[in-house]
């Protein structure tokens, strides 16, 4: 996954509102600080830019409520 | 299990019923033993895999019965056999079969009890668990075998009820009827009508496993034939999933019963005999319906009009045939092998009309023939 | 991207009920996106649940699901795959369901050997009916029918599991998804009875009482005492100390139940000699 | 359709293979185109203690399928000689093996007494055919069901290559039985010990 | 549970039962949890210990019912609760309590069956499983309390007659019930009555654990008190040993069914209300029973005469107490949250005397006091 | 001498039903000759059994004897432990009994290590209702209900005690009836859970199935296929090939229940801070 | 002893703390020497999703135990709004937390719009107590059960070491709803955000 | 045990014959030849004076029909 990194244009974290019950956990495990909380505890990216598409979000999202989706 | 010339063969009441099991084309068993069961079990251990069916002994009789449900929604027609302590762990399993629509067979070879009781002695004792031995409101349809060749005849009808409602259905034997042996002679393959479960006739987009198509009874799709749905026992709607709302478990429940209670022609079965110009009836099943015909035999011929009412089907209960009767018959007695059990029902379809007397025997001995004949002497 | 699995699901029912942070969504991540590598036939794969919150798992699902009675999820599925061995079977359980009521049949699945995939949802606690005590709950802890603190000791489900007869026994954590991922793709592919132990957090019904934070805190903790069994090698006795492996604990060979019952069929009609 | 039934009682203890003798002796009804149930006791008496098997015969229906009152015992212990006498027939056929049933108990039945185990272990070398020889003597005394009609049944059942053996079995049963008949006739009980 | 003033206190349908049982001296619980009775196991886990009594979270059902008869049969006042699911398990089990005489309380809180149902909604699906639920013959006892102070009495009295009648006793509550908070004020210890069973008066060697001394309920030793015996399922003599002998067999189990039926004064509890001079009956239980109070006072105010009967004790069914009201009232409706059970007993009581109509519900929603309205205008 | 053990039998029920040759009487001798050993109160002593030929076991003994359902007796004996800690309690289980439907309540009174001496009565069949496999029934053998012959593999009843939590296990065999009665004094003493595994002949449904001769010759297996625990540390794995260790094969050290229980009540009733 | 019932209904999600608060105002009646019967809506839905917690207070007997026809109706999320006002009784009473209660449902109700969570928030800086606030708003405005018996029944239930904040919420919402009712008295419906 | 043999008297062997079931186990695993079957199968002692003691009769007879008493 990582060595085809460079040939994908940049990631578009989409977020499912609905879906996501502000549990914090992604925010806590990115290792880049992209996510931060709203008034409501749930997940925004304020920096997607430093994304580097590690998923931990993803993949530590209960509610399937964060996708870190690439553009091609 | 001879064949021998054309005067039938000589065969047990629990091999009749895993003969029975096989004519009608079952392909799995799962179970755990116990007396006086055992030999159906047997019988299908070595049989089963001759037929390319599967046969396991399960670690206990609560997953035999989830294994049996696990079988049939992959397709197969699928058979357990239990007696008393095995039939009370069924029970849980059963009622999820009935909830998630799960077609098999239950057989319970009836021994003394309560608890572990006289494990090796003849009794009707669970005709009422039958009915209503699972928590909660469930119909349920449980057949009455007299004889070893019965036995045959109805377990395949039993397999034919259960496919044809996706219900579970009873076969209620006794120790008697399971352990003896008579000869039969029984219907060739082709003889007898075998029923397959309907299948969905829309693709898996349309397909609603538990929507009624109007005859109450959805078609059931197989695990793995790209049908792909949910089943649970859970209250639910007509895609199959969960459902609390009030409305929608009014609508299942009631077609879990209208299905059986729709057709109860199909379902109910009962022999009469020499009712028509009868002035006392008795009402016998199982086993101790033998004792009864030939009570019946004896009192005719010491000029008693008597008859017999015998149920083969016991549950749903045949109420309507049994009252046509009494509005004539005014004496009805009851046999049974238990305490006095579906003395009860008749007793209600009775309603006051005709004067019912039990006649209990719970020692762990089939009723004699003379002890009947006493009885409805003393009656009448 | 949640669109690679986004057919493994039942779009209409989401979002699912778990509570905000259950650990039990995120193992059916790890579930859903092992069957994406295993390239299952969704027609041709079955997800078995008991009762709990986790049994929930298989309404979310679209496979074949199956949600039986709490326990015996694995009795209802050592039939289905008995009856059709073509079938992928996922065995979803909670801890109470797989290690209580459901004890039984779990070292029965193992000594046979059945084809099965057993992936035990393990928060330590009976979630869905609200706290009480699990036969994981390590000892020590409060829940609703332990207001002095437990007392039982815990099973370890891995060594129940092995000794059994089990022929894949991993662990993995909600936090270590990626390996769960992985121990489920290779649990699978074992031939024979495979159980996946998922370490998730319940923080609603176990966290809270046992003041283990909030949901980030409780993925944190399996973080830190989750230690890699290649690692464990190196560590000695104390550095160990009430620390837990993850990784593939038990890997082994026998003949699986399902393809010896063949065997038998092929006997049985002469095939073979008996 | 109203006919006698013939009630026969085959008692004795576990091993002696007097399930496998009721089921053969039925068969033999069956091969003779007649009605037959055959019931046998279970349970703990079963293994060890005194058990048996019963057969009822009849060229009509069969309902009530137990034997109440046998026209025919068979005993091969004491215990079970002892213990199902009594609901035999008055004019009904008792026959002992008098290996080891020793004492006769009361009773207006004629009383036939064979040394069936030792002739099965003597005459044939196989105590295990004992229920064989048996099955001679009581369709020899008795006429329940015919001598081809058993000879057929037996053979049907045994193991093959066993099957000399077993007939050899029969028919020293019937011999005897036939013996004893006669002597039976010329008015005195036999005891052949 | 704060104590407030003279006023009383709020309380739960299930604080209640877990509150009656240490008021009848209640020392071992052993159970698994399920709602909606897991209040019951949860209170006692805290406060058994207080009193030096035990509680334990068995591995399952099955092992909670088998737990509690090893914990009595030392002496201690045992229960367990659960709700559907875990009663079907836990049949077997009790059918042993049954026959081996052991007392001890099974509390049922009913949930929506069948299967798992609906498990957070009232229904009273369970009662005909209460009498008919574990294989064979056998009598019990159930009651079903109307409020949260019944159910602190019947608990207390599940175990008085319990320990009197050596046999499992059936606490029937439903959801409502069981999680409803209500106002009680609760008697005093010393205000009820408490009964401990009864013990050998005589020594060892003469100490016949299953002999009737007179009164049909035969003294009972503990284990570890020097009388030892031997307990068993099987069908035994007044020694505790197995037999089969048919006339023992018979002996025991008309000695179980007669200690129940020869005390029926004592066991069986109804209540009545405006019956007297009632045109129609309605007969209700549980739950329900509030909605037909409430019925009833409605249809005073509007001129029809209706009165309630309100078994507390279902089983043994109040057969007597209600014939007698039957040669008078000749229109009864039973409403029930369930497609229609104890309306059965009802029907077979008036045996034609009387017209029976049911009401039905088991959409998960207690019926409402207006629907009982409705159905006593239409019958009337 | 059986005078000195005579007292702790039920001498107006003997002789026993077993059949001839049953290795059960023997390991009842075992037991009976422990409880001597070990001095205990008959009156405070009970023997709880499930169903089985083995439980007939506890009609046989002079004790508080209690016979319960088939496969639950570890379950109801839990109760009676807990419910009276001061009493000694003995279990008599089948193999069909203690590891098919008990399985269960095994692994769980194993995990609590309540003090209760469990005798397995292991003749590797259900004995009782004529000869079906049982789960220690070894491979390919022939039962009833295995006309094809067993295709399980069996359990390995030491191994699974031991991972479920026992703190004593120890297995002998009715021809080393003098080191059974030592396993069962040695369990007994043990506080917490302890296990015999007594292996036991069963001519009737087993061995005449499977063409292992009589008693004698069934006996003479279990003296030749035994293998002292001691002993096999000097055996290469060839030697030891199928056969089987006896002797004390486990033992630990853990807090009993009931007296972890008794704790509780202390804390409870304020004796000691929560 | 016939007498008119008061229906109270406590609705939000799960977490709100409102089957407390349920108990806590059935406590309140049972101090005002009242009778009172307590429900709450179990299921999926008392995690996460509307639910409910509903108490009757009558001076007589209270058979029927649910709540029908509910005359006060507390709302503190707006998914709790939409489903259950449906049953409040015409001339009832709508109290709705406006922190999450945006949209007031079409009804005949009189509504009190208030901000009890976030009065819970910034006054008090604990969310948490917000169902003692909301009880304040409840019993201030209806007159269900006395301001004393309110006072001591909350008291009596919260952890020790919390009763200052808990009274202090239970003074503000009792505060806020009697400004509410004043200003409702002036014929304005209030929507103090 | 073995140390007090030397006081002790010549062992007798009781055989309970309604008890013994002939299973020949202890006939088989005496190992001073003292045990024979009878024409039953039944246990009988026919060189009592054989006997060692050992008890290995006694402890594996199923059906304690055998006791190898000590006189003092
Ligand atoms: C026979 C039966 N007993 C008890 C229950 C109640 N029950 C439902 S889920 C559950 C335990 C849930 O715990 P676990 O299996 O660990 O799953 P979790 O909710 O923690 O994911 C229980 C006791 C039931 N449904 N059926
Ligand atoms: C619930 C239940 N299921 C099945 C049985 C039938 N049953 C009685 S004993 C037994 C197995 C006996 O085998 P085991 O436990 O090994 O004891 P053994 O007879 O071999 O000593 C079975 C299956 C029963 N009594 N109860
Ligand atoms: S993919 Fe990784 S870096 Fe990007 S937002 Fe998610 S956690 Fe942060
Ligand atoms: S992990 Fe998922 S549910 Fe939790 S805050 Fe992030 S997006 Fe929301
Ligand atoms: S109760 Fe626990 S396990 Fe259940 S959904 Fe909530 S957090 Fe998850
Ligand atoms: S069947 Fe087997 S276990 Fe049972 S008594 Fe006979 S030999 Fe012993
Ligand atoms: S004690 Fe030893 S030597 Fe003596 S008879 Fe018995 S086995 Fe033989
Ligand atoms: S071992 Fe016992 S039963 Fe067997 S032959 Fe010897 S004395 Fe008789
Ligand atoms: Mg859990
Ligand atoms: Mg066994």
């Amino acid at each position: 996954m990582s060595n085809t990194l460079l040939q994908l244009g940049p990631s578009e974290i989409k977020i499912k509102k609905h879906w996501c019950k502000a549990c914090g956990i992604c925010i806590a495990l990115c290792p880049k600080d992209v996510l931060e909380a709203d008034d409501k505890g749930k997940a925004v990216a304020v920096a997607p830019e430093k994304c580097t598409r590690c998923g931990m979000c993803e993949m530590h999202c209960p509610d399937f409520a964060i996708s870190v989706e690439v553009e091609r | 299990m001879t064949e021998v010339k054309d005067f039938g063969r000589l065969m047990q009441g629990n091999e009749a019923c895993a003969e029975g099991a096989l004519a009608a084309g079952t392909k799995f068993f799962a179970g755990y033993p116990i007396t006086p069961s055992t030999e159906i079990a047997e019988i299908l251990a070595e049989k089963l895999p001759q037929v390319g069916g599967k046969f396991i002994q399960m670690e206990d009789e609560i997953g035999g019965m989830a294994a049996v449900i696990g079988a049939s929604l992959t397709g197969l027609k699928s058979i357990t056999a239990t007696s008393g302590p095995g039939f009370s762990l069924k029970q849980e399993n059963l009622g999820f079969a009935v909830m998630a629509e799960v077609p098999c067979v239950v057989v319970n070879v009836q021994r003394g009890g309560p608890s572990t009781g006289v494990p090796t002695s003849p009794a009707q004792g669970d005709v009422m668990q039958a009915r209503w031995g699972t928590h909660g409101d469930h119909p349920i349809i449980a057949l009455t075998p007299v004889s070893v060749k019965e036995t045959y005849e109805l377990t395949i009808k039993a397999f034919n009820l259960s496919e044809k409602f996706r219900t579970p259905v009873i076969l209620l034997m006794d120790e008697v009827i399971g352990h003896m042996r008579e000869r039969v002679q029984l219907p060739k393959q082709g003889e007898f009508e075998v029923v397959e479960r309907k299948k969905p006739q829309v693709g898996p987009e349309q397909y609603y496993p538990y929507r009624d198509d109007g005859t109450g009874v959805p078609p059931m799709a197989s695990f793995g034939e790209g049908y792909r749905h949910h089943v649970t026992g859970l209250v639910h709607d007509e895609t199959g999933f969960p459902s609390n709302k009030p409305e929608m478990v009014k609508k299942v429940l009631d077609r879990l019963h209208k299905k059986i209670s729709d057709h109860l022609d199909e379902i109910i079965m009962a022999e009469e005999t020499n009712l028509e110009d009868a002035e006392v009836m008795i009402f016998a099943y199982g086993s101790v319906a033998r004792s009864a015909k030939k009570a019946v035999n004896i009192l005719r011929k010491n000029g008693v009009k008597a008859g017999l009412f015998r149920p083969i089907t016991i549950w749903p209960f045949p109420s309507t045939k049994l009252q046509e009767h009494f509005n004539r018959i005014k004496k009805v007695v009851v046999p049974e092998m238990n305490m006095g059990q579906l003395v009860g029902e008749v007793e209600r379809a009775a309603a006051g009309k005709s004067i019912v007397t039990p006649l209990n025997r719970y020692d762990g001995e089939l009723i004699t023939p003379v002890e009947i004949v006493e009885k409805v002497q003393e009656v009448l | 991207m949640f669109a690679q699995i986004e057919e493994y699901f039942r779009l209409e029912k989401m979002p699912h009920i778990w509570c905000p942070g259950c650990g039990h969504g995120i193992v059916l991540g790890a579930m859903a996106r092992a069957i994406k590598q295993l390239g299952y036939d969704q027609d041709k794969t079955v997800v078995v649940s008991g009762i709990g919150c986790s049994a929930r798992a298989s309404g979310y699902l679209d496979f074949n699901t199956l949600h039986t009675t709490h326990g015996r999820a694995l009795a209802f599925a050592t039939g289905i795959k008995l009856a059709d061995p073509e079938l992928n079977i996922f065995v979803v359980m909670g801890d109470g369901d797989c290690t209580a009521i459901g004890g039984n049949h779990f070292i029965h699945a193992a000594r046979r050997n059945i084809d099965l995939n057993a992936v035990v949802f393990n928060n330590n606690i009976y979630g869905m009916t609200g706290g009480q005590y699990s036969p994981t709950t390590p000892q020590n802890k409060r829940a609703t029918t332990a207001p002095y603190r437990t007392i039982e000791r815990n099973f370890d489900l891995a060594e129940l599991a092995k000794s059994a007869g089990a022929t894949f026994v991993g662990r993995g954590t909600a936090y270590h998804a990626k390996m769960l991922t992985d121990l489920i793709v290779n649990g699978a592919k074992n031939k024979g009875f495979s159980v996946v132990e998922a370490i998730s957090q319940c923080p609603t019904s176990y966290g809270r009482r046992n003041k283990m934070g909030d949901p980030v805190d409780m993925i944190k903790w399996q973080k830190e005492q989750a230690v890699n069994i290649k690692a464990a090698g190196n560590m000695t006795q104390e550095q160990l100390g009430d620390k837990f492996l993850i990784g593939v604990l038990h890997q082994d060979e026998a003949p699986e139940y399902t393809e010896t019952y063949q065997e038998i069929i092929d006997r049985a009609q002469g095939t073979v000699k008996k | 359709m109203e006919s006698i039934a013939r009630e026969v009682r085959l008692s004795g203890s576990g091993g002696q293979g007097l399930i496998l003798a009721g089921i053969i002796l039925a068969e033999a009804a069956i091969h003779d185109g007649l009605n037959t149930v055959q019931t046998q006791s279970y349970g703990p008496e079963a293994r060890g203690g005194a058990s048996k098997a019963e057969v009822i015969i009849s060229s009509g229906d069969i309902d009530y399928p137990n034997v109440a009152e046998p026209e025919v015992m068979l005993a091969m212990t004491q215990e079970a000689c002892d213990k199902y006498v009594g609901t035999l027939s008055n004019k009904g056929i008792l026959i002992v093996d008098s290996t080891f049933v020793t004492e006769i108990p009361d009773t207006t039945a004629t009383v036939y007494s064979l040394p069936i185990t030792k002739i099965a272990k003597e005459e044939l070398g196989r105590t295990l055919v004992a229920n064989i020889v048996a099955l001679g003597a009581v369709t020899g005394l008795t006429n329940v069901v015919t001598h081809q009609a058993i000879v057929d049944a037996v053979l049907a059942r045994v193991p093959k290559g066993t099957e000399e053996l077993n007939e050899k079995a029969l028919s020293l049963g019937y011999e005897y039985a036939n013996n004893a008949s006669r002597e039976f006739a010329k008015g005195k009980m036999l005891q052949a010990n």
